[in-house]
């Protein structure tokens, strides 16, 4: 068997504070993408705060917030080369935004209307996928696949801190390495698991340990740097594609907002912590690192904002103005060949 | 008596039976810090420390599984099973060892442990969170099955699934959690398991249901020019038989009911009790009204899957019909 | 035709088909190196490669949890379970997952996956090797379930299994994997899904049955002063209800047999549907005859569970004498 | 989170080979102590080759062979103290026998005869899980509920390679180590899963790597050193006992038999490699150790050969002169208040 080091237990970071800590760059991210990621934050970040208002409307149902998120969710999904395909976990709901699917699509999956439906081929995602960590085995089994093909897609597998207590991430895991799938495995460690807190989800110190247990490198990344998941995940890409096998990377952030909407969070949570955690929220930190590099303009930043706004008002505006849905929806799909008796209920 | 919803019903079990038996343990998701997503472990934690109320890894399968080791150390755990479908990565567990580990020490052992879990649709959630899985865990030897239809039950069948020697899956229909409210008896109170209820009394036709399907029923009663009875199943094992074709032989005919995809569901056991034991007292065919062998669907939709009042009624008059 | 035995024959259908078409894949514990504990896979890894017969890891969910992901990629994956009883870690993807993945997508991706399996008991193994599970895959929507009684439909059955665009669970009575042989098609052989088999032709009564229970059907038809009708369900889902039906007016008598414990189990929905859409070609109750509500016993007992010729024969007797 | 030592990667050895690698001991056994772990070694192999040629007689069904294991069953379960508990899978199906149990019960077990079912509290010995490492849980529960319960019993669970690849596996272990539960769990790597070799069941270099992902302790030691193994395990009941949690011992040893009577191994495995191995078995390297040490002469080893053989027999005789099982049995201990229609079939 291949000697596999241990995990790496520094986080890595590129982004500096302004003070102290110097900014870092990323080999080969030019202007035009520092600020494709920009906007891809400003998107996801635009889309969240307007989910959570359309829910307090009755607009949209219970909504899965990301606030926060953004930095691992844009830096490692630009990171990716088109043909690679995205397996998202609920918390990554709006993920396809960034492969140009609309907020109309992503809207109308939580407001629970087939027309959130979409076809993973078409955007390289996978659906998206409610029960923790069940997905991790697909996404491996899909990049284990397409190298059997001789194809050169990766995958890449969101999933929580919580997650990786479920047999299911384990298994997963273990195939991805065995099969040496090429497939980034990105834990979202948000320090919260609904209302419990990663010291009682496991005694390992860090969850890149994990790796291993696995025989796969493991690296920590600053989860609310975006660059540095950007570059983390590019690595991991480059080894997978290369044919080394699967990359797990635990994304370090914490959960400032409520786990859904319909959590009240005041009941487990430290306010205070999750007030330091807000104001040092990641699309504030690449904006100012942005603004020192020279590279943004408050006039680049304003229109980041209004074009997101704006999709977000014409997505929702589409999606309230679908037709109900045609009730042979409920059995259009799920066989391809039915049986007769189908429709008796 | 209180008015209480079925949820705070549940929760009054658990402090109730918790301050009676100290070797009760409530373990699952977030039901210690949090309370429960729906808040059905509220106040535990505080009342009884976080050692009998235990916020447990997010792993479904080794809630269940340490919970067979803890019912070997002598507890009596109540696992929470956060919604029906994530207690999917249980069944193993539950199939392998819960209902079997007891025959398997000859006798020697119990496992008096607990299962409990919201159940159903009709609540406008996100893919699975609106199964009704009943099917899967009544199937299986060993495990016994309660599914209350009213707050009262609620506290009184987890009562007595709570002190049964053996395991018992209890699944609370979660669309009846807040709504409607119902008479809750104080401190102790036990529904034993393996009595149905007549939740209403009729001379032509029996609709058969159990969970919030009853009040399906209960609506489509009224829907009737006929005189309807509506039987509560209440524990689907074991199954009180009697009572079943007690009122068949009276109605001569069923209707069956359940939310439940229609193929190999706990309605078709139903049917098969009634065509095997009453089939001289029948004077039409037994119909079920059921969900149908697809998914869920999205819940835009919930209402096209979900069996309806007019749906039972439909199915009724075709039966009264015949 | 050459005479096989089962499980030869679904070591037939493999190569087969793995020749016909270069995206079926098969996977599983044992399956290459060593050919299955059973020999199913025999010579597959020798001849298309150890990346189309795949040795897992030991992990049950992870075989189907990334046969899921192979299929997204273009592959036709058809996993192996070593044993009914160890399919129950992947009951989780299965319910969550494979059956509904082709809905979520609103229809735009196919999961062809098989999921083939040893099932049953009378082969005097240790505990969990002996179980008769169909009822929770046959429950699950979106899912197909297939059980073959001979070789040729082992062999038929299984191709059209692959074929089929669906996710399709094959179970292959261990009982039967030797012996009897049976006259198996060479080349191409498929077996429709969803059409039921008329073993043996009858007048008197109907004994329904699929898998190992056809033979012990067959045996009990000898016991019958009756003229004794054998139907083999052969598709549990789809299910032929045409040939089930058909069958039950010309007798007017059914007994419904399965090996499996009798609550909730697939004969109770053999029963519902005779009992919604039969109801007057009877003339009797439609009985069961199955496995108990008890943990399937240490081999030394098994006889007394598994149903016998004697007992359907008993059960026939009771409905003729009605 | 308390800092976990990464896994110790060196294979803990105690037993010399008589040659250039000198013997060590364990401090507190004494003499009879040794001959204790001997006994017990003989005991176990004695019933193992017994079993074989029973089952070739058609005197016992299906076999579970465990010739090569007896050094780690019998140096983990001779460390433990009688109040603790062992969970055994299938390959551990006599370990019973070193706490009293007869052969005439485990023979039974393995004859699919109910008077192979025991009483867990008799023995302090779980029943016999045939399903790979669902077990694990259950030793995690019984430990942690022990330790609520303020007692001091501990768990001890077997599992083998094949079983860490297990979702089970995972989520014990990760309960294990967040509720400190007493527990050791011992691995038995015996570098197959029927004709599954290690190195396609996982990438790990050293299946101990897990343990870093579980925040616990990991070690190696050569599962064919009886004292190796008894040192291992006692250390790990220490910590265990101290309230520091749960350990995981991977021992090391090389499956030199089929893996059931009804397997071929010939299919699949390397026979110089196996030659080699049953050269180098544990009992003959202890019985030599012993010698060297000047504790164990011919006299002593014979006793222990005819007591086991004396046992194995009338236990068959025992065994098979059991009345066959009263059928009541199948319906009698399912449920300790069944249906009133449970004889219904
Ligand atoms: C199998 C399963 N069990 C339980 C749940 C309910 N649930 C939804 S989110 C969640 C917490 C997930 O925490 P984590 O993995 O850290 O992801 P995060 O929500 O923090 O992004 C739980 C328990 C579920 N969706 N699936
Ligand atoms: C859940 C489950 N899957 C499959 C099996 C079939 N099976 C029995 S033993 C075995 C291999 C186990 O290997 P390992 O864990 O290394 O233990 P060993 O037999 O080598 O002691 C398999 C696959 C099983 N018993 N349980
Ligand atoms: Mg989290
Ligand atoms: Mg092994």
């Amino acid at each position: 068997m291949a000697q596999v080091l241990p995990a790496e237990h520094d986080v890595r970071r590129i982004i500096g504070d302004g003070d102290g800590v110097a900014d870092g760059e990323v080999e080969g991210l030019d202007d035009a993408a520092l600020l494709d990621l920009y906007r891809a934050m400003v998107l996801l970040r635009t889309y969240d705060e307007r989910s959570v208002v359309y829910h307090s409307q009755g607009r949209v149902g219970t909504y899965a917030i990301f606030w926060g998120h953004e930095a691992i969710q844009a830096g490692s999904a630009l990171a990716l080369a088109d043909e690679d395909w995205i397996f998202p976990s609920y918390r990554e709901s709006a993920i396809g935004l960034l492969r140009g699917m609309t907020p109309e699509t992503v809207l109308s999956w939580w407001r629970g209307h087939p027309a959130g439906w979409w076809n993973p081929r078409e955007f390289r995602i996978a659906s998206i996928t409610v029960p923790i960590a069940t997905h991790v085995p697909h996404a491996v089994g899909y990049a284990w696949g397409a190298r059997l093909k001789g194809e050169s897609a990766c995958a890449l597998v969101y999933f929580g801190d919580g997650a990786t207590s479920e047999g299911a991430f384990h298994e997963g895991a273990n195939f991805a390495a065995v099969m040496r799938a090429p497939v980034v495995l990105l834990c979202n460690n948000n320090q919260w698991a609904i209302s419990t807190p990663l010291s009682a989800q496991t005694r390992a110190e860090f969850l890149a340990d994990k790796a291993a247990g696995y025989g796969m490198p493991g690296v920590r990344v600053d989860g609310g740097d975006v660059l540095a998941v950007y570059q983390a995940t590019s690595e991991a890409l480059a080894r997978a594609r290369a044919g080394h096998g699967p990359t797990f990377v635990e994304a370090l952030t914490y959960r400032c907002a409520p786990h859904v909407t319909a959590d009240d969070p005041t009941a487990y949570w430290d306010a205070q912590r999750v007030e330091r955690e807000r104001e040092n929220e990641c699309l504030g930190r690449y904006d100012r690192y942005l603004r020192r590099l020279g590279v943004l303009s408050d006039e680049l930043a304003e229109d980041a904002r209004d074009d997101a706004l704006e999709r977000m008002k014409s997505g929702i505006a589409a999606a309230e103005a679908l037709p109900p849905p045609d009730p042979e929806v409920v059995f259009a799909s799920a066989y391809v060949d039915p049986p007769p008796t189908l429709r008796e209920g | 008596m209180a008015e209480k919803t079925l949820v705070d019903a549940v929760n009054d079990a658990l402090h109730v039976e918790m301050e009676r038996d100290a070797t009760i343990m409530v373990m699952g998701e977030d039901v210690g810090r949090a309370g429960g997503v729906f808040r059905a472990t509220a106040g535990l934690r505080d009342r009884f420390g976080a050692d009998r109320c235990v916020d447990t890894p997010l792993a479904e399968a080794g809630i269940l599984g340490t919970a067979v080791g803890l019912a070997m150390a002598g507890w009596r755990p109540v696992c929470e099973m956060q919604y029906e479908s994530f207690s999917y990565p249980c069944l193993d567990q539950l199939i392998t060892h819960v209902g079997r580990y007891r025959w398997r020490t000859g006798g020697a052992m119990e496992f008096p442990l607990t299962i409990r879990m919201p159940t159903g649709g009709g609540v406008r959630a996100p893919e699975l969170h609106e199964d009704s899985p009943e099917a899967y865990y009544v199937h299986t030897p060993g495990v016994k099955v309660a599914i209350p239809s009213t707050p009262a039950d609620a506290k009184g069948l987890l009562a007595a699934a709570i002190r049964d020697p053996d395991p018992v899956v209890v699944m609370e229909p979660k669309v009846l959690y807040r709504s409607p409210r119902g008479e809750v008896p104080e401190g102790e109170h036990v529904v034993p398991l393996g009595r149905a209820r007549i939740a209403r009394e009729g001379a032509d036709v029996t609709l058969v249901a159990y969970g919030a399907m009853v009040h399906t029923c209960l609506e489509a009663a009224e829907l009737l020019d006929a005189s309807a009875e509506v039987v509560d199943i209440r524990t689907l094992k074991p199954l009180d038989e009697e009572t079943l074709l007690g009122s068949v032989a009276k109605t001569g005919r069923a209707v069956v009911v359940q939310e439940a995809p229609r193929v190999a569901g706990f309605g078709a056991e139903l049917v098969a009790v009634i065509a095997e034991k009453a089939i001289l007292d029948l004077q039409g065919p037994i119909v079920r009204v059921t969900g149908y062998d697809v998914p869920f669907p999205y819940w835009s939709l919930e209402h096209e899957y979900v069996p309806t009042s007019e749906r039972v009624a439909a199915a009724a008059r075709k039966v009264l019909d015949y």
